[in-house]
């Protein structure tokens, strides 16, 4: 698993001069420099949102800053939610002066951290509210949803939120379309081969030479099953069976991301959002605006993550509107 | 009869950096297996920090926690490093005023901080996380007043715990949805605690 | 060298299903359907340009079909040349009455095909010319120039010569542009793990656990030297070094591409870019237009390569007109 | 006495056909070495392409070789399966109007094709390529017009061929580059012509 870097401990904000001197629109900032937000600043009057993170997923999250999406994002290292002071300057940063949605994944350090955050801002007064991602479906049983990580599928919450916001709406509007966001939206994905943090010694998990597992989370936590390579629309029917079994798609409208987790090729993605797309013509569900590409990755690991996000007139007309970040841009 | 001061802190913070080094990867290799693979090396980043803070000057055991508890929060923002950060921001509202404490406090103050550290993860104990750790290090120092004693202690409560909890499944994080493949193994914090409690309490 | 696919020989007609129905502005025509064009067509008028290549290079080179780029591309099968009528196809396809620049890689499979198309082509009378992408510096030494490979600076001249054919200019000045482009381009690429042609049964190659190769071809083709793994700034030192070695900036502005093989991530392409910059900025070079991503792949290869443009006002210009394709976008 | 017929080049066909089987991977493998790892799967498609051509009923040996090239030219467009396609489309256009040619006439036609094949690909003789292996055979079956002693002579000379350019090095494509390294390997064009010829020369 060999990696190009320079000191391993300096992975993350190496990472981050690049990306921010690559993308001018995005800036650190922040006390120890671990807030991207957007170099034009939080426009006064628009809810903000701020969102955060472990690093290694890139382009979630830090990429995610940009008109129609997050305002500010906090940065942790590899897998390591970001700081409270970080989350505190994410809030402030994000803070036009109508409130600030806290939208992020649903991992332990990164909940506590918002949550200390959002203490310590109690007297700076500005108001806020949290939608956790939870999307992944092979983190936790139907009746336990809300413990469910958030995957792939945030970025949906950030599109419906993010246009929200700037239209204009109030901190409860924003809130509430992340929400359904969130609540239309289903993960599964699958891993082939894993990846290495920059400062550990050894990949997060082995897998043989022609095994894959099925469910596996984008930190290699374990999945629901593991066996030998299976053809990709065998492996495309499974993840679809399961996600329309979590969530039977009443709208008969969704948008599909069929999202790369680092290491895969493009060829491979589309050979797998062929066959999705096949499924879901079969099951009459109209596909809009499918995504195929990274947008949630876990540095080298190989593999791939399916979501749906189910669509009603609102979600679709949200996720239609514009936005621009230096990676995902609807036009 | 000895009490516990800035002094001990920061010794107790020297012998953790020095494990560190050979902890490292073992528990990167502990959170490999249900987890991302990061506790020991998020852990030497936090301990590093702990040991550049400069405490030598604080006025009082308070301010040395919470300077600790600072340079802990500048570290990371994972579970296990916030919530240590929580116990030593505990520790420092419990301590305001005093340049020193007896051993005997000891107890209370871990007690204290695994309380906060509940509070702030939502875990109860029995899920197999630091949380026991502590709070079976935490009985067993109950009542002591002897620095050696309570090394000792601690040190054989460390060992049993690991031991009682190895054939336990995890109760928290993603890991309970496998628990099955939590048997068998020590949580990570939890490893990470005894042995640095180890290292602390030569 | 585990992949997420079907039959190995449906591997191509499977990626470019998917291709085209995520992306609705990519059609596939031809004869054996192995042609990507515009879904628009060819606009009267313009002047046509026509691509081509192998396959397992995506977004390369049927990515790049999009207004401001290239019309239409002919695509062969992983690493092969495509058939002489895919080439046919992609050049009628491409005409739109003012004659087709053929622009693509140096490769003798898709020089042959190219040639032979343009023969049986002749009595149709289209007006055609050529230019070949040879901007790989470890393909060939500065005297043979002409038989080096085209690699990831490829896309420099699909952009230069598509500005130019969008604004009405004739093919004459098309294919001066196109060359202008490939001449001012230079690559090299480091290698840190293979990938494998999906009917093979093992890598193109192979590297030690702990080995990098400078100067690898995308093929995987045989490089400058092979030796332990070095910190990241090293490499792209030494990569900087050979660009500007073989092609002094004398207009003291460049475009660069820091372009991923595949199976790496984006973080370290970023960590690479942040080095490049700062060398650049100490060779008082400026830096126009960075581009930092997936542009030129190898299927699941591993490495990175680094492109230099050195731009004078025309090429700037070129540059920063709009296009727009599902993976490049100048607004 | 024999000659050349339709028939035979079916049976070359489906000769080559099942050899290919054996020889895939060890194509793959010997390409891989200095160019892209892909000669022996192109092959195999280029050749199951030619096997579906069905020939049989062609009026002369110039349409089922213009058949056969079309078949060629449409499976690959690769440089080997492109110069293969060159081959049988001179092959073709020298046998206009014929239903059969002498045996004597084979070298003839692969001296034509092989010169067809260079002023295609631009690589001259003793560049290490599948050139020189068809040049060798060509030699070596000149004047010959017995089958047998065709079939014979010509696997003789792709031994001879392949062991004299085992030790040179590449002169052509990006292997000329790193002549050093394609030393002491056989150049996979070579290689599949000369395994072919062996297994259509049964
Ligand atoms: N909510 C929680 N309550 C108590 N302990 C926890 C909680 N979450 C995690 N832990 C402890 O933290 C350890 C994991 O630490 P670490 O790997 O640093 O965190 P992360 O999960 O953020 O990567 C676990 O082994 C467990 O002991
Ligand atoms: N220009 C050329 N002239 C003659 N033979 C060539 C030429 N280019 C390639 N070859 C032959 O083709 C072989 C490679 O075939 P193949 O792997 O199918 O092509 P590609 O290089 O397109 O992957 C070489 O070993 C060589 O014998
Ligand atoms: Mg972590
Ligand atoms: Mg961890
Ligand atoms: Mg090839
Ligand atoms: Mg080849």
């Amino acid at each position: 698993m060999k990696k190009l870097l320079n000191a391993p401990t300096a992975y993350v904000d190496e990472v981050l001069d690049g990306l921010t001197l690559a993308h001018p629109s995005l800036v650190r900032d922040g006390t120890a420099g671990r807030v991207i937000r957007r170099a034009s600043g939080i426009r006064s009057g628009k809810v903000g949102i701020a969102s955060g993170g472990g690093s290694g997923h890139l382009p979630l999250f830090t990429g995610y800053v940009g008109s129609g999406l997050i305002d500010t994002c906090a940065i942790g290292n590899v897998f390591e939610g970001p700081n409270i002071d970080s989350c505190m300057d994410a809030i402030r940063l994000a803070n036009g002066g109508r409130g600030v949605l806290r939208l992020y994944g649903n991992y332990g350090g990164d909940r506590m951290n918002f949550d200390m955050a959002g203490e310590f801002l109690e007297e700076e007064r500005i108001h806020t509210t949290t939608v956790l991602g939870t999307d992944d479906i092979a983190s936790g049983t139907q009746d336990e949803r809300q413990k469910r990580r958030g995957v792939a599928g945030l970025i949906y919450a950030y599109k419906a939120a993010g246009a929200k916001a700037e239209e204009g709406a109030d901190l409860d509007e924003v809130t509430r379309v992340a929400r359904k966001a969130v609540d239309a939206t289903r993960t599964i994905g699958v891993a082939l081969a894993p990846c290495r943090v920059p400062t550990a010694d050894r990949p997060t998990f082995s897998l043989a030479g022609d095994e894959i597992e099925m469910g596996m989370g984008i930190h290699g936590e374990p999945g629901i099953w593991r066996d030998k390579l299976k053809p990709a629309d065998a492996v495309v029917d499974e993840m679809i069976d399961r996600l329309l079994a979590d969530q039977p798609v009443t709208t008969g409208r969704i948008s599909i991301l069929v999202n790369g987790l680092g290491a895969t090729p493009l060829e491979e993605l589309f050979i797998l959002y062929r066959r999705a797309a096949e499924r879901l013509r079969q099951a009459k569900i109209e596909i809009v605006q499918p995504l195929v590409g990274n947008y949630v990755t876990s540095m080298e690991m190989a593999g791939a993550s399916i979501s749906l996000h189910a669509i009603d007139d609102e979600l679709a007309t949200l996720l239609a509107a514009p936005a621009d970040c230096p990676f995902w841009r609807v036009p | 009869m000895t009490a516990i001061t800035t002094q001990h802190i920061a010794a107790a913070v020297s012998g953790a950096k020095a494990a560190m080094g050979d902890l490292e990867q073992v528990l990167n290799e502990a959170d490999s297996k249900l987890g991302d693979g990061d506790t020991g090396s998020m852990l030497t980043r936090l301990i590093d920090r702990l040991a550049e803070a400069d405490t030598a000057t604080e006025p009082s055991l308070s301010d040395t926690f919470s300077k600790l508890a600072r340079a802990a929060m500048g570290a990371t923002g994972s579970s296990l490093g916030t919530l240590f950060a929580t116990g030593l921001m505990t520790a420092s509202r419990m301590t305001k005023g005093r340049e020193a404490i007896p051993w005997s406090e000891l107890a209370p103050l871990l007690s204290a901080s695994r309380d906060a550290m509940m509070a702030r993860g939502g875990a109860k104990l029995g899920d197999k996380t630091v949380l026991d750790a502590i709070h079976e290090v935490a009985l067993a120092v109950e009542g002591l007043n002897d620095p050696v004693a309570v090394a000792q202690s601690a040190k054989q409560a460390g060992q049993v715990v690991l031991e009682r909890f190895f054939n336990e499944s995890c109760k928290v994080g993603r890991a309970r949805m496998f628990a099955d493949k939590s048997v068998g193994m020590h949580d990570p914090g939890m490893l990470a605690f005894v042995k640095l409690v180890d290292a602390v309490a030569r």
